[in-house]
């Protein structure tokens, strides 16, 4: 990796390719080393099957070797765009040869990283087998080669992306004009099976060399993508063909469940909820924090209050009140009180100044817990049943719907994670639609006027006070009608998963993360930064005692280099590079 | 506040009834007194200027019409009820204003920034904007429509989908302005609308002042720039040290030796400046 | 124009196609059955092996893999061959549902150990249960675990019949520390302390009852925020209730500092806590002040039990790096017992797992028994272990000494 | 009967610690409008900067060489830490949108308190902390350890100092001109970047003495200890007035007084027997905020100030 960045950089100083080479000899060598690299997939790359994933069969890939595999097609896809094959070269409008050399580093990086892997937990490079060797050698002529070809024209000349030359940004494209919808909602519709196919697989991977190598070429080849263009286009793809984006989107998730069955389905389809849960809390967040411009520090306190309340109506042996709710009624009334939290809340706050309510909900994020902690008969009350929590929240029965047991719909069965999966889907929609279509209204535009300049908004007529205290409100509610689903998920709800930081999302800083990490502002945004930071610490275990430093590290990094998260909203990132606009 | 829309812009009122009087407004920071006892009326139809050197307290008053602060002692009326010194409420009531050092969303659209100036005229809840019920879509399409009226009427109508912070400086003073225009006002108080332009730019600035007047709109106007009031006011007074020097047309406020004492004596401490948020924003 | 797209579609779908297929690949020997003919049954544990708790957690795993490498080595049940499966926590309840689902998906998982705090249990029970996966947690004491919600008032109903436990409850700890000083120690005014938590106010509340029932007085109560530094107003109440002995129901990081603050406060009456106090860091953050306190512990005192001797020799044998903490012993039995059921699974079913092993494994829990670490190792009805023999100790100049053993008497 | 003077005492002595941590919030917000959040982990690394000194010079020294030389290591310790956030993580933001720096200050907050978790020999659990030799000391009902005589000492001299400093030194004054109003400030030729380095730095050494006096009267330090505490700290500040270096400590003594008091005379109250316990003290702190907020933003003794939006 580090090489091949230096070999960027010295690039950087000189107009020609990194590597000088005939460009015919460059583009051979990069296509003769994608499949080489491909091709070593199908070999054995160690004698022993102790490293996880059986590498030692040859004659089909397995684990890290299909990653291995994927990076040297796309590798080699890409290269043959370089060679102008007419109509493959409407893959790539921002030109190819940068897109070919980062995927050609991806896929070097992955492999290298099976090599090592192997190395180090098997003990030493003698573990490797001639198949192994071939993959490293070839991935590493891929990216000798592609650094060897010609740079393809406009970004070279932007001073501040020497570094990532090859990388680039986002190449500005003209405007093209609309396809016919008989070739448009097909590609969106492929490009959605295809996002759900590497989310499920994502999900599914067993160990975590799989996962980290997965990680790595999917982190590469979006990079190349985005570079190459493609992005750009599809992005206007989606963009014109908004709705039907959008709903195949809500139903490729909704099929998610469908692609894991067999022994892992329900742990997946656990996670999945898991991730569901998180991440529409994360986009309620997005609402107070990336349309208002509001802090929020102690926002799964209202999680909390939305779970205790549902927990509370549920009929649960353990709740203080004997009575059950049905489910819709439950989820109401856990929205509202949530709701008249947050506006207790808020009131005494927001009249002040923006940046109190940060440590005032900092504060209630621990009081909450403390108080539920408390109310237990002995030091007060007994509402919440203190600290040993209100357990054997029964399962949700809809319209005859028992979400507690298995059902079976053809070839498919669908478990008790999986209905809970379903249903929380749902209410992502509402959220994401709430979220959508308030942005998109009178309301939003004055809570993102309040965020800019509020003395302007002001002068503008708009009630500074009233429309944050709004923001804030809503943003409980939301969390509130999440928390619903997630007591009934687990069954049970006790104080500890109410921390400002701990181990597992959902906790009030991990969904901070996930907003500005994700992109604040955005509906996707956070969708994906939630997806994306579940998995990594659900994943990546052998981190545990480093996660919460390195997601310290992580948001003073992100605030500093790309404060507009991994999906940037157009004003956010005006916005935040106000300064270095300002220069330029 | 309908009826405040159907008073200032439906039926143009006719001239001359007082839509604003300021009577005996002071403001006074800690120990220091910005605005001294100054009292103004702007009728219907009017443009009436506001000049005054540096620190004369032009903004501080206009803050304390537009309810920015609340006056230390004296009344401000519009359309014969007291004020609410909340600046919400005021461009509510039919007051709206543009800033001495612009002040627009710069990462909204220019369209956007004029969406926002419609905000008080428009009333769909959050209920409503999730719903998109026909009531919605008829409101927010109306609000565009009008939107692009206005944009039209200052001609920016072909940059409505630019960001605001994109425009050129001009063009940045005739947003804030469509952006006022928006919220239909019956009084429009811009604040040095041509500070920094050039006589040309300065001069189209005129024109749009009268075509404002002309839409039934009085106007109340700070400027440094002499010749501009003189060739748009009706009436024109001269703020010095906080308090009002003389008030009249053009002619007689030229005419007032004071007034030229005022402007080429020594310039007056500019306490009020350091001590007004406002002004050294 | 056309085409273009067309290719766009084509190519996504190879990539899509190429990782759907990845999907599937090997997704059969993953799992289960390992070499030699003989079948491979996994024992799960769920237990903090990262994280604050680590130093138990790991304590746990490590006895737990003691006992089936020892199982596998002493071939105990013929014909299978025993592996453990370690699942990290992390002490927090969504990630213990997770691996409860897990588990529960591999179908070579026929018991689970674990886990360490009830907190999670309760996310887990559930999920076990549903699959039939027999549970033993070797260091949750909260009765309502195995008794219900409303063990207090009497009516015991077990919720899962699935969920078994080596560790003594509250319910039996609290009521033998109060019987302790009662009768032991002759002190007849307490006052209570609890630090919130599920142990310490299970605790607190069952000690309040015995001691209350035997004729003693409660002469003061309060609750402290875990985590907190200053103590000051609890000391004061203690000083001011003129209590004789301080219980307190949590663990030794608040324990400690509240006993120091007490008796620099000048009040020297002795503190009484549960197996939270019963550690060695307790008597260093303390310090002198920690003189005159004292812990019960469930168990006999291991330099008394041969068995838990041996335990103690192997596991150091075993070359595991960290210590096997104060839940070690209990992990052991766990595993034990279930490795105990499946041997009588398999001889009951001519020496070879039945099609529903699971089922089969929660059935023959009940009737496990054999003398492990802590003692007779075997379950009541509601999956409680039958062992009630617990021990008080006491700090004597700066070391934790054995004070009295015995068994609890309900 | 509780004893009411011993509660008085240690609740002006646990507010006294706050009051010290306070001045830090105070100063910082009150130049750059910034919560430092990460204010509450300068102050345990002063705590845990001491204790590496103390065990750098082992047992055998005397208190009286040794006590100084913590108090110095803690200052050092919280300084340089403090100084550099600011230089790495928060001046790069001067000029971003508000939220940045508040998230950044999250980071930093997190970053430390895991750094020292993972990496500080056996942080993991309670570090025992030396006492005082000497005491306890009796005034009439009242018992006085050591420790508390040090609180006391630290607590006045920082203040006396402090009010010297602000109001008689040239960069005492340039301070408080930059916190009326920057941009003027810079007009004069005062150099902001200077006297905002200054602040951290002095708020980070007060924090470092609380952070010693801490360990002192506690015998313990963990490296969560700041979460909680800054907290408090900050709600002492807004308490007495965001910016106002008096409010800060007087804040810190009433946060105090009510921690300790409500702990026991809520019972008192007919019906609120039940929420008087240790473990409500913070609630009833948290309640306080939030009533001061309602009833008196400035605090008690702040003034109100434009928000520059």
């Amino acid at each position: 990796m580090t090489d091949t960045l230096q070999l960027q950089s010295e690039a950087a100083a000189r107009p020609k390719p990194a590597i000088p080479l005939p460009t015919s000899v460059a583009r051979a060598a990069t296509a003769a080393g994608a499949v080489i690299t491909a091709a070593s997939a199908f070999l054995s790359w160690t004698y022993s099957s102790q490293f996880p994933g059986d590498l030692t069969v040859s004659g089909y890939p397995g684990g890290l070797q299909w990653i291995t595999f994927a990076g040297g097609l796309l590798t080699l896809l890409y290269t043959l765009v370089g060679y102008r094959v007419p109509v493959l070269r409407l893959l790539a409008p921002g030109g190819p040869e940068g897109t070919t050399v980062l995927l050609a580093v991806g896929s070097a990086v992955t492999t290298w990283f099976t090599l090592i892997a192997i190395s180090v937990e098997l003990g030493g490079l003698a573990n490797l087998t001639g198949g192994g060797w071939v993959a490293g050698v070839g991935s590493l002529v891929a990216v000798v080669g592609a650094l060897a070809l010609p740079r393809d024209g406009e970004q070279t000349q932007d001073a501040k992306l020497r570094v990532l030359l090859y990388a680039g940004k986002r190449p500005e494209l003209p405007p093209t004009q609309p396809e016919s919808p008989w070739v448009e909602v097909p590609v969106v519709l492929v490009t959605l099976a295809v996002a759900l196919g590497i989310f499920s697989y994502g999900i599914d991977t067993a160990y975590a060399e799989l996962f980290g190598g997965f990680l790595i070429l999917t982190g590469f080849t979006a990079w190349a993508l985005n570079r190459s263009g493609d992005f750009t286009r599809l992005a206007a793809l989606m963009q014109r063909n908004r709705t039907t984006a959008a709903v195949g989107a809500f139903v490729a998730a909704g099929l998610f469940p469908f692609t894991q069955q067999g022994g892992n389905a329900e742990a997946n389809a656990n996670l999945g909820v898991s991730i569901l849960i998180f991440a529409a809390t994360a986009l309620g967040l997005n609402i107070v924090v990336g349309l208002a411009g509001l802090l929020d520090l102690g926002y799964v306190a209202f999680l909390g209050v939305g779970a205790y309340t549902a927990a509370l109506v549920s009929g649960a042996a353990g709740a203080a009140f004997h009575v059950q709710f049905p489910f819709w009624a439950a989820a109401l009334l856990g929205a509202a009180v949530s709701g008249v939290f947050g506006v207790l809340l808020g009131a005494p706050t927001l009249r002040v100044r923006g940046d109190y309510l940060a440590i005032v909900t900092l504060g209630f994020g621990e009081i909450f817990r403390i108080v539920v902690q408390n109310l237990d008969g002995t030091s007060g009350p007994n509402v919440t049943n203190g600290a040993i929590g209100i357990s054997n929240v029964p399962d949700l029965n809809i319209f005859g719907f028992d979400f507690g047991s298995p059902h079976s719909l053809g070839w498919f069965t669908i478990g008790r994670f999986a209905n809970y999966f379903e249903l929380m889907l749902l209410f992502t929609a509402i959220i994401v639609l709430v979220f959508a279509r308030s942005t998109n209204s009178r309301i939003g535009r004055a809570w993102i006027a309040i965020r800019e300049d509020e003395t302007a908004a002001t002068a503008m007529g708009i009630n500074g006070f009233r429309f944050k205290l709004l923001a804030f409100a809503l943003g409980a509610t939301l969390a509130g009608l999440a928390g619903t689903v997630f007591v009934h998920v687990n069954y049970s709800v006790v104080p500890d998963t109410f921390q400002f930081a701990g181990p597992t999302p959902p906790n009030s800083a991990f969904l901070l993360a996930a907003v500005v990490i994700g992109g604040m502002g955005t509906v996707t945004g956070p969708l994906v930064g939630a997806s994306l930071f579940f998995l990594l610490q659900a994943k990546l275990s052998f981190l545990h005692d480093y996660q919460l430093l390195l997601f310290g590290l992580t948001l003073i990094l992100f605030m500093r280099f790309r404060p507009e998260g991994i999906i940037p909203n157009r004003r956010r990132q005006l916005e935040f590079h106000e300064a270095e606009t300002a220069e330029a | 506040m309908t009826e405040t829309t159907t008073a200032t812009t439906a039926e143009a009122p006719t001239p001359g009834t007082p839509l604003l009087q300021a009577s005996n407004v002071v403001m006074r920071f800690g120990g220091l007194t910005a605005v001294n006892d100054v009292s103004l009326t702007v009728n219907t139809g009017e443009i009436i200027g506001l000049i005054g050197p540096n620190g004369a307290g032009k903004t501080t008053f206009f803050n304390c019409l537009t309810g920015l602060y609340v006056p230390t002692e004296g009344t401000v009326t519009y359309q014969g009820q007291a004020l609410p010194p909340k600046p919400h409420k005021v461009t509510q009531a039919g007051m709206a204003r543009t800033f001495q050092n612009i002040r627009l969303f710069h990462n909204m659209t220019v369209l956007e920034n004029v969406l926002v100036g419609r905000h008080t005229r428009t009333k769909e809840g959050l209920i409503s904007a999730i719903l998109r019920g026909p009531g919605y879509r008829r409101e927010e399409a109306e609000s565009r429509a009008k939107a692009m009226e206005y944009l039209d009427f200052v001609g920016l109508a072909k940059k409505a989908e630019t960001l605001a912070r994109n425009l050129p400086y001009g063009e940045q003073r005739k947003l804030e302005i469509a952006r006022a225009m928006a919220s239909e006002p019956g009084l429009l108080l811009l604040d040095e609308p041509t500070a920094g332009m050039n006589p040309q730019e300065t001069r189209a600035t005129e024109e749009l002042v009268f075509a404002i007047r002309d839409r039934g709109i009085a106007v109340l106007v700070i400027e440094h720039d002499m010749r501009f009031i003189f060739n748009l006011c009706d009436r024109v007074a001269v703020l010095v040290q906080g308090s009002k020097l003389v008030e009249g047309d053009a002619a007689t406020v030229q005419g007032d030796e004071r007034v030229v004492a005022a402007y080429l004596g020594t310039p007056v401490e500019g306490g009020a400046d350091s001590t007004t948020p406002e002004e050294n924003q | 124009m056309r085409n273009r797209s067309l290719l766009v579609l084509t190519a996504i779908a190879a990539t899509g196609t190429l990782t759907l297929t990845a999907c599937g690949s090997r997704a059969s020997n993953s799992g289960s059955s390992g070499g030699s003919g003989s079948t491979t049954v996994t024992i799960g544990v769920d237990a903090p092996l990262t994280g604050s708790l680590s130093a138990l957690g790991i304590g746990i795993q490590n006895s737990v893999d003691l006992a089936v490498k020892t199982a596998n080595k002493t071939n105990e049940v013929p014909g299978v061959t025993f592996k453990i499966e370690a699942m990290d926590d992390k002490a927090a309840p969504q990630q213990g549902s997770l691996n409860a689902t897990q588990l529960v998906g591999d179908s070579s998982v026929l018991g689970v150990v674990g886990p360490l705090n009830s907190g999670v249990a309760l996310t887990m029970q559930k999920t076990f249960n549903n699959a039939n996966l027999v549970e033993v947690s070797p260091a949750n004491t909260n009765p309502a675990l195995t008794q219900g919600p409303n063990w207090q008032t009497g009516t015991k109903a077990r919720p899962f019949a699935s969920y078994f436990r080596t560790a003594t409850t509250d319910a039996i700890q609290g009521p033998f520390a109060a019987q302790f000083a009662y009768s032991t120690l002759g002190k007849k005014k307490v006052f209570l302390v609890d630090n919130k938590d599920a142990y310490g106010v299970g605790l607190v509340g069952t000690f309040k009852d015995e001691f209350t029932k035997l004729g003693g007085s409660v002469a003061g109560q309060d609750h402290v925020t875990s985590g907190a530094s200053d103590f000051s107003s609890t000391v004061n109440a203690i000083k001011s209730s003129g209590a004789d002995f301080v219980y307190f129901g949590g663990e030794y990081p608040d324990a400690a500092p509240l006993t120091k603050q007490l008796k620099a406060g000048g009040d020297n009456i002795p503190m009484i806590g549960g197996d939270g106090n019963y550690d060695p860091t307790y008597v260093k953050l303390a310090g002198t002040a920690a003189n005159g306190d004292y812990a019960t512990s469930v168990g006999a005192p291991v330099e008394s039990l041969p068995s838990a001797q041996t335990f103690v020799a192997n596991y150091k044998a075993g070359g595991y790096s960290q210590a096997y903490g104060a839940y070690g012993g209990y992990s052991y039995d766990s595993a034990w017992a279930i490795i105990e059921a499946v041997k009588a699974v398999v001889s009951a079913n001519s020496g070879k797992l039945p099609s529903n092993p699971r089922a089969a494994v929660e059935k023959a829990m009940g009737s496990v028994s054999f003398s492990g670490v802590t003692g007779t190792v075997a379950f009541d009805q509601y999956g409680d272990a039958t062992n009630k023999q617990l021990t008080v100790y006491g700090v004597k100049n700066g070391l934790w000494a054995t004070i009295k053993t015995g068994t609890f008497s309900g | 009967m509780h004893e009411l003077p011993q509660n008085l005492v240690n609740g002006l002595l646990l507010g006294a610690t706050y009051g010290l941590i306070a001045v830090g919030y105070t100063i910082v917000y009150g130049i750059v409008q910034l919560i430092n959040f990460a204010h509450g982990e300068i102050f345990m690394t002063g705590a845990f900067g001491a204790l590496s000194v103390y065990l750098g010079l082992g047992s055998g020294t005397s208190m009286w060489i040794t006590i100084p030389l913590m108090i110095l290591g803690a200052i050092v310790t919280s300084t340089v830490i403090a100084v550099l956030t600011e230089r790495l993580a928060y001046r790069p933001l001067r000029n971003a949108p508000r939220l940045a720096p508040l998230i950044t200050a999250i980071g930093v907050s997190i970053t430390l308190q895991q750094l020292v978790w993972g990496f500080y020999p056996s942080a993991k659990s309670p570090r025992v902390f030396p006492s005082l030799p000497g005491g306890p000391y009796h005034i009439g009902s009242i018992l006085i350890q050591s420790s508390d005589i040090f609180v006391l000492v630290a607590a006045v001299l920082s203040t006396l100092f402090l009010a010297y400093f602000v109001r008689s030194t040239r960069t005492g004054r340039a301070m408080q001109a930059t916190a009326q109003d920057p941009d003027t400030a810079k007009l004069m030729g005062i150099n902001t970047d200077r006297v905002i380095v200054i602040a951290f730095a002095l708020g980070a050494a007060f924090a470092g003495i609380a952070g010693v006096a801490w360990g002192l009267r506690y015998g313990e330090i963990k490296f969560d200890m700041g979460f909680l505490t800054g907290l408090y700290a900050f709600t002492a500040a807004v308490l007495g007035g965001i910016g106002n270096i008096y409010g800060a400590m007087l804040g810190g003594l009433v946060l105090g007084l009510v921690q300790n008091l409500t702990a026991i005379y809520i019972a008192d109250i007919p019906g609120m027997s039940q929420f008087s316990s240790q473990s409500w003290s913070s609630v009833w702190a948290f309640v306080i905020l939030i009533l001061v907020l309602m009833v008196r933003p400035q605090g008690l003794l702040g003034e109100r100030v434009a928000d520059r939006a």
